[in-house]
């Protein structure tokens, strides 16, 4: 007796111990960022003015890799699949949005909107078409892995061969004058689309958290079995799963097109910056990938006042790599994810 | 374009020094996937580490075959590097972590900063001349049966496949010893090998390394073949080609990459080939198919036909073995 | 427990000198429960100590721990003096202490041979410099090979040599497991449960092998459930219960040992502050004379996880309306297999499961979850990033208006309500075992599946359990309970069922189960005879020993 | 092992066959007639500078159709994507040779060019470009195979820093895509400009695969510049865009671009909504001369051309090829390369196929100046003048040449 609740006890202290050292953990990690960031603002040669200018940009930049790589996130998730035709979802969107927008005069807002729907359907589609079946036959995550570069390039090419290869432009919001605030500049269309992003993050996140199919998505994500042991319908949830990435990426490529060329390999170019922020924010966690996404995007802009311009995304790689290193799990990454 | 010329250029492209490079570098990939289970994205980079070995050395007025050394030390120093942190990751943070290194490679090689050495953007070119010095069949083309190949590729063709096979052979020999069968285990359950004595991570680095010299290899001889060396040529694509060849030929088997590599190469002129006769037919008649847009559909072609060979034949062409990772894609 | 090792302080009867593995303390937690948590044990040189308790004592756990593939949270335990704390997994096998692992291991799509040649230590040919040159290692490799086929021989095996390893039945599988560890050379071999899913003629050769081993000079540790095996096999068992070694000798003084029955069949004691149970029993037993359609019958189904290896093979079962039904049994006898053909997840090969008359063979498992089936499974049965409360709503997912159905189950589990806002992660054993059950009853389940609700719990969180589960057979749930602990599981429930080998052994009503002195032996074999007759036990010894 | 046998012993038979010279030899293209012209094309029809590729085809076919009007051979293609990958170049390059091809028109990238050039003039064929402008070619050993009709960015450099010191720039920020083309431009600039005494206040190099480019944007403004020029492809829109939301405007400093932009579409890109948008902006151009004709007649045979960009040049490559087997009487490659220096410096102006055939067939030495004008290759076959139109972008988003300036490399 007595010594059993000894052990409960001894249990209890471990657990608080446990979350005092995350505490610990979370706390030196944003520490050390901000001790970096200060200490970057005050060297770097365009002063703080132009390092906070830089922050913002990689802030506009970071919240787009955010909504755009969530799909792959959630998936990764849920399935185990790590999809990399899903920057074609994000190309598909602009090229949606550009197209209604120039070719039929439609007010872009609405074209975005269009191209949600377009991304959802395409995510959706993909799952029935390809994943599931491919569930079924129980494939590796490799061969997923495989078939997902398959789909990119085949996707890619579809779309250079329709729209060609010279990159477009929308037809409204291309140049706007700059509102400066503190002496940073801020865009219309970019504060715009910061509200979005967050807006949408919010949106997601409340989803995930309150919503009995969001609590599903992530009962899923931790014990697949378990799940359908419990009566959740694992495929209605992937498949919300695949639509929510789909249109989330489309809503990015969309957004991305507003403040660069729409073009038939953006998409693509776009992954390997999803990639790095998906996985050192932790694979799998929808918060980890928010933040680890917002990092290389303002890493990214940062980097640019002191590293030669051409090595910007070099900097975002190492410091994935970097991450990984200290953290094989990413930022947020839990110790055992699915399966 | 008649039917005759497309096959003779399917072919030739099959066994063309390309594909014999291809093969080399899925050589390597399959020691480290198809055998030992890693999800190395990285090629690439180790390929890229071979080539600009190979062309530093002899444009700073090394002998070739010393350049070719330097090349393997060079990738497989490289592979050593992503190896030690990496291994240890789970399967998939060891995909991106590779990618990441193997890009990062390519944009440290065409920085403007490093232009001095590695001739940023332009690359380096004119490094095989020594090389094609030794051609002894000249500049006339040959014809081997229906194929014509000019005499300076084929001299490079011959060695190269020469090279093909030797790998091959040596791969085959250490993948039958008591190593190779450590390396197996440990894909199959790595576990199950640490509880029988074997230190793992050393092997998983072994393969590694020695898989990252294959791909240098492969990295000279594309590089030879055109005397001329590109950061860009060393993009994620070229990793995924190499990968879609593996599958093809069937993952962990010793001829699956060179079947995979010549079917891949012989598949993709075809098309190539046929697409264009297809829009010379097409100009004739209103144009609805345009020369400018083979390309295009030939790269559909490919990325489906990679789906379909998942979705179909599993174990690719060739029935192999694909590596049974321990997590799979949750079954509903 | 602590009381039941003071009568008998047994820790020290083995010299330090003849001592191959000596623990001196290991302690390990997982979040809220530990797994293992003991002091000084030595484990004789040369001799065959059996490690047994029931599930969730900690067996498994203390096995990856001593062999390098689990890090205790602090402990110290050497083998043949030296000390293996911190060593990594392949240096402490070669030092000579190789293990195997309960669920069958071999690599697949290889040769039986070439499974065996894998565990030939320190080869030439393992080195990367040597293995590309055949010759450096070819003499070594033939003679790996000649005794490669010996031990398979040994083993009879030897007509598999060149057969994919994948295409061994279970038995054989578990043949080659200790071939391929004696490959190895050890010194010492952990085996756990060596005898696990293999059929009587095969268990008899294994455990002919292992004493030849002993006599030979081998020190054998194995986890076991078989009793019989235990009592023929050892000279010396360490009976672990939650974590704790509760107690350790002769297999004779542990079998008579009070603690370790009470750990297999459960405490008495813990039994007599629920007294409506028997009440309840006798009352419904009374309504359940009037005949209704079963609200499940399973009838003569066989499945398991691999096709061409059964599990459960020919079993019938019914549970009526209302009816608590325990199934009991050994380790590897199919309980648990049985409670995941119903809830639908291991395949169904032949047969057939009806729940009030329609087969459900072919639904999808939420499906069936839906149609009134309630599933606890054993371990990972919460959602550890969820709370609880989003724990309780995915119980009713899919269904309208759950929130008072919640609230319903809520009433029955009290104790959650202050709980419904952490992640189930951070909860104890016993907690989770009701966050589970309370989400598998908030869809108003007609028949409850339970697999070993008690498992890994205190004495203390056991009772409760059990408590819990007689609340909700008040509430007319039907219940089929798989239970380690027989007492407490057959005292509250109607009828039982004993399996063995994927087969209804016994059945009857729990108290007449209750008291059959069979039950005790199918658990604990022959043991209490054993006792009775030390004569016959003494022949059964010398047999042995003329055996070899 | 089997396996691995087999593939040996079939590798050393096959290779025993072809040396045991049943091989047949078959050297180079017969001389025999001139009815027939094979020529090979190599160009971006994929990758990233496939929106370069069709104008150049289309040129292509304009020129095949002219030369056999003006009498000359039957010109067969065969083409070859680029598509921005050495190894796929290289592949088509193979089949292009094999084909027995008199000469291979391309590539379009310089870096393509560079890493196929050794391929296609170390067999002994005629290289031919209209849109390699990059120094690095300049001088390379090509054994007199290889031709460009465009001039080396040395000369735009040049007439681009001469224009902004005549504009009065004092410190100019270059903003220039991290590749073979634009690099060379960009360091040719940058000489020329510290040549002539201008101050070049920031260069940034951006990765060509980079989404976004205002970092770079705000790296340039921060050095506070009077010029700023950008050497890059239609990705110049975006930048255009950045620099003007960031107040550097054509309104506040002066702005420089060069060929590759989109220069037509430019406006219209940066904002749909005010084609004013970059009124003033200065664009040099290698010029097309009559190219304004050219590019007429082009964009009426092929409306849906998106840009010409380039496409006189490869038109001059191919007109040039079929004289110059005109000349030598033969199909041979290096016959024909023997006589394309000839051909651009002879003293008999001509200004298409027909009218050069008629002067060849007199007997006169001719002066090819084709649509992208006088070519006067030097002895390693580059152009050793050009002729540059210097472009300033009107309120409606035309362009207007303000001044056509020829440049010649001085030795």
């Amino acid at each position: 007796m007595n010594n059993t609740t000894a052990g409960s006890d001894k249990a209890a202290m471990r657990r608080t111990d446990a979350r005092t050292r995350d505490r610990i953990v979370a706390f030196s990690y944003i520490a050390g960022i901000v001790a970096a960031a200060v200490v970057l603002a005050a060297l770097n040669p365009s002063g703080p003015l132009g390092f906070l200018q830089a922050v913002s940009d990689g802030l506009r930049l970071g919240l787009i890799i955010a909504i755009t790589g969530m799909g792959l996130s959630l998936v990764f998730a849920t399935s185990g699949i790590f999809n990399f035709a899903h920057g074609e979802f994000a190309t598909l969107g602009a090229l949606v949005a550009w197209w209604l927008n120039t070719a039929l005069g439609i007010p872009l807002v609405l074209t975005i909107v269009v191209a949600i729907g377009i991304g959802g359907a395409a995510g959706y589609g993909s799952e029935h078409a390809i994943w599931r079946p491919l569930r079924r036959r129980g494939v590796s995550v490799t061969s997923a892995l495989v078939v997902g570069i398959g789909l990119a390039l085949a996707a890619r090419s579809v779309f250079l061969f329709i729209v060609g290869g010279n990159s477009k432009s929308y037809a409204e919001y291309t140049v706007q004058s700059a509102i400066s605030i503190g002496g940073i500049d801020l865009l219309p269309k970019q504060i715009v689309s910061e509200l979005l992003c967050v807006a949408v993050l919010a949106g997601l996140g409340l989803f995930l958290k309150l919503t009995s199919l969001g609590q599903a998505i992530r009962a899923v994500s931790d014990d697949p079995i378990l799940a359908s042991a419990s009566g959740i319908a694992v495929n209605r949830a992937l498949s919300t799963v695949w639509i929510i990435g789909g249109a989330m990426a489309a809503l990015g490529g969309a957004l991305l097109g507003l403040f660069e060329q729409v073009s038939w390999e953006m998409g693509n170019q776009l992954l390997l910056l999803i990639i790095a922020g998906v996985t050192l924010g932790g694979l799998g966690t929808v918060a980890g990938a928010v933040i680890g996404s917002i990092l290389v995007g303002i890493v990214t802009q940062v980097s640019v006042l002191f590293l030669p311009a051409e090595l910007k995304y070099m900097t975002a790689l190492a410091l994935l790599i970097l991450i990984l290193l200290i953290k094989p799990q990413g930022i947020l990454g839990r110790k055992q994810r699915v399966g | 374009m008649d039917f005759a010329s497309i096959i003779s250029d399917s072919l030739r492209a099959a066994i063309s020094p390309t594909a014999a490079a291809y093969a080399l570098g899925a050589i390597g990939l399959n020691l480290q996937f198809g055998y030992a289970g890693l999800i190395n994205l990285g090629i690439a980079g180790s390929m890229a580490a071979g080539a600009y070995g190979l062309a530093m050395v002899v444009l700073s007025g090394g002998p070739f075959w010393a350049g070719l050394l330097v090349g393997l030390v060079c990738a497989g120093v490289f592979s050593l590097l992503v190896a030690l942190p990496t291994v240890r990751l789970r399967a998939d943070y060891l995909a991106m972590t590779t990618i990441a290194t193997a890009e990062i490679l390519r944009l440290v090689l065409r920085s403007s900063w490093a232009r001095p050495v590695t001739g940023g953007v332009n690359g380096l070119q004119r490094f095989a001349d020594s090389f094609y010095a030794l051609n002894p069949f000249g500049v006339t083309s040959y014809a081997i049966g229906p194929v014509i190949i000019p005499g300076r590729t084929l001299w490079l063709m011959l060695v190269a496949w020469i090279l093909v096979v030797i790998v091959a052979i040596g791969l085959w020999a250490i993948v039958k010893s008591p190593w190779g069968r450590t390396v197996i285990a440990i894909r199959e359950d790595e576990d199950l090998a640490r509880a029988l004595g074997k230190n793992t991570f050393n092997v998983k680095v072994q393969v590694m390394v020695l898989g990252g010299m294959c791909t240098a290899l492969a990295g000279s001889v594309l590089v030879t073949d055109q005397q001329n060396v590109n950061p860009d040529s060393f993009g994620t694509a070229l990793t995924f080609v190499v990968y879609a060849i593996v599958i093809m030929g069937g993952a962990g088997r010793i001829v699956s990459p060179i079947v995979g590599a010549v079917l891949f190469w012989l598949l993709l002129a075809l098309s190539d080939g046929i697409l264009r006769s297809l829009a010379d037919l097409s100009a004739l008649s209103g144009g609805w198919f345009g020369q400018d847009q083979v390309g295009a559909v030939r790269y559909v072609l490919v990325g489906v036909s990679l789906i379909l060979v998942i979705v179909f034949r599993p174990q690719g062409f060739f029935a192999g073995r694909l590596p049974h990772l321990r997590k799979k894609v949750t079954a509903s | 427990m602590t009381t039941t090792l003071d009568q008998n302080p047994l820790g020290q009867k083995i010299a330090l000198e003849d001592t191959a593995l000596h623990i001196n303390r290991i302690h390990r937690q997982y979040g809220g429960l530990t797994a293992v948590d003991l002091d000084e044990i030595r484990i004789p040189r040369g001799k065959l100590t059996a490690l047994i308790g029931p599930n969730g004592a900690g067996k498994s756990t203390l096995f990856n721990i001593v062999t390098g593939f689990d890090k205790p949270d602090d402990g110290s335990w050497a083998f043949e003096g030296t000390n293996l704390a911190g060593k990594q997994a392949h240096t402490i096998a070669r030092l000579g202490m190789i293990r195997t692992f309960q669920m069958t291991r071999l690599i697949s799509g290889q040769t039986v041979l070439e499974n065996m040649l894998l565990a030939a230590s320190r080869q030439r040919g393992d080195s990367l410099t040597r293995a590309w040159w055949h010759p450096s290692w070819k003499n070594e490799e033939a003679e790996n090979t000649e005794r490669a086929r010996e031990l398979l021989g040994r083993f009879k095996l030897a007509d598999k040599a060149e057969t994919d390893a994948a295409s061994l039945s279970g038995g054989q599988r578990r043949l080659l497991e200790v071939a391929r560890a004696l490959m190895a050379r050890p010194r010492a071999i952990l085996l756990d449960e060596p005898l696990a899913g293999v059929n009587p003629a095969l268990r008899e050769q294994v455990m002919q092998h292992l004493t030849e081993l002993r006599d030979a000079g081998m020190t054998i540790l194995f986890v076991e459930h078989d009793m019989d095996a235990v009592m023929g096999l050892s000279d010396h068992v360490v009976c672990m219960a939650l974590g704790k070694r509760i107690a350790e000798g002769t297999p004779q003084e542990v079998a008579s040992n009070e603690s370790v029955i009470d750990a297999y069949l459960g405490v008495h004691t813990s039994g007599n502050h629920r007294s409506p149970m028997p009440l309840a029993v006798t009352s419904r037993s009374a309504n359940s004379k009037v005949p209704t359609e079963p609200v499940l019958r399973v009838s003569s189904i066989t499945a398991g996880y691999h096709p061409d290896r059964p599990i459960l093979n020919g079993l019938d079962a019914t549970v009526s309306a209302g009816e608590v039904v325990a199934v009991i049994g050994a380790n590897g006898a199919g309980k648990s297999t049985l409670l995941k053909a119903v809830a639908g997840l291991v395949a169904v090969g032949s047969g057939d499961i009806l729940v009030e008359g329609k087969s459900i063979v072919k639904q999808e498992v939420h499906l069936r979850m839906r149609n009134g089936i309630g599933y606890v499974p054993q371990s990972n049965n919460v959602f550890p990033s969820l709370t609880v409360m989003e724990n309780l709503r995915m119980g009713g997912f899919g269904h309208r208006r759950h929130d008072d159905a919640i609230a319903r189950v809520l009433d029955m589990f009290p104790h959650l309500k202050e709980l419904l806002g952490t992640p189930a992660g951070s909860l104890s054993g016993g907690q989770r075992q009701s966050v589970a059950m309370a989400r598998a009853l908030v869809p108003r389940p007609q028949l409850l599946l339970l697999d070993e609700p008690s498992a890994g719990l205190s004495p203390m969180a056991q009772s409760a359990a059990f408590a819990t589960v007689a609340d909700v057979a008040e509430s007319g749930v039907s219940i089929l309970i798989v239970e380690q602990n027989a007492r407490e599981c057959l005292a509250m429930s109607h009828r039982g069922y004993v399996l063995e080998q994927g087969k209804v052994a016994l059945s009857g009503s729990g108290q007449s189960l209750l008291t059959d002195e069979r039950v005790i032996e199918l658990y604990l074999g022959a043991m209490k005879t054993k006792r009775a007759n030390q004569l016959m036990e003494s022949e059964k010894e010398s047999s042995e020993h003329t055996t070899d | 092992m089997k396996k691995n046998t087999a593939i040996a012993t079939a590798f050393v038979a096959s290779v025993a066959l072809l040396l045991s010279g049943c091989a047949v030899s078959t050297t180079g293209p017969s001389n025999d007639s001139l009815s027939s012209l094979k020529i090979g094309w190599l160009l971006p029809q994929t990758g990233p500078i496939s929106s370069l590729g069709a104008p150049q085809i289309a040129a292509l076919k304009l020129a095949a159709e002219d030369i056999a009007a003006g009498g000359g051979p039957k010109i067969s293609y065969t083409g070859g994507d680029e598509a921005g990958d050495t190894a796929a170049a290289g592949q088509a390059v193979d089949r292009m040779l094999a084909a027995h091809v008199s000469a291979i028109i391309g590539a379009g990238s310089s870096s393509i060019t560079l890493s196929v050039i050794d391929k296609i003039t170390g067999s002994g064929t005629l290289e031919c470009s209209g849109m390699n402008t990059t120094p690095a070619l300049t001088g390379y050993p090509d054994k007199g195979l290889y031709f460009r009709t465009v001039p080396s960015d040395v000369l735009q450099g040049g007439v681009l820093a001469d224009k902004i010191k005549a504009d009065g720039g004092k410190s100019v920020a270059i903003i220039s895509r991290s590749d073979s083309y634009a690099t060379g431009l960009a360091d040719a600039t940058v000489t020329s400009l510290e040549h002539a005494g201008v101050n070049v206040a920031t260069r940034v190099d951006y990765d060509p695969s980079a989404t976004n480019l205002d970092a770079e944007v705000r790296k340039v403004v921060s050095s506070k510049p009077d010029s700023i020029i950008l050497f890059s492809f239609d990705e110049g829109a975006t930048i255009l865009q950045s620099l003007i939301q960031a107040g550097y405007g054509p309104d506040k400093v002066k702005l420089y671009g060069t060929d590759a932009l989109p220069i037509a579409s430019l406006a219209k890109t940066v904002d749909p909504s005010n084609p004013a948008i970059l009124k003033g902006m200065t664009f040099t151009q290698a010029s097309s001369g009559e190219g304004t004709a050219f590019t007429k007649r082009l964009l009426q045979k092929d409306p849906g051309l998106s840009t010409t960009a380039f496409s006189p040049y490869f038109y001059d490559c191919a007109v040039l090829i079929a004289l110059g087997a005109e000349k030598a009487k033969s199909t041979d490659s290096s016959a024909i390369a023997g006589e394309l220096v000839g051909l651009t410096n002879g003293d008999k102006k001509c200004t298409d196929y027909a009218q050069c055939k008629k002067l060849i067939d007199a007997g006169d030495s001719v002066q090819y100046v084709g649509a992208a004008g006088p070519l006067k290759f030097d002895k390693e076959g580059e152009p050793t003048t050009g002729l540059y139109d210097i472009l300033v972008m009107n309120a409606d988003g035309t362009t207007s040449t303000a001044a056509t300036v020829r440049r010649t490399i001085e030795k």
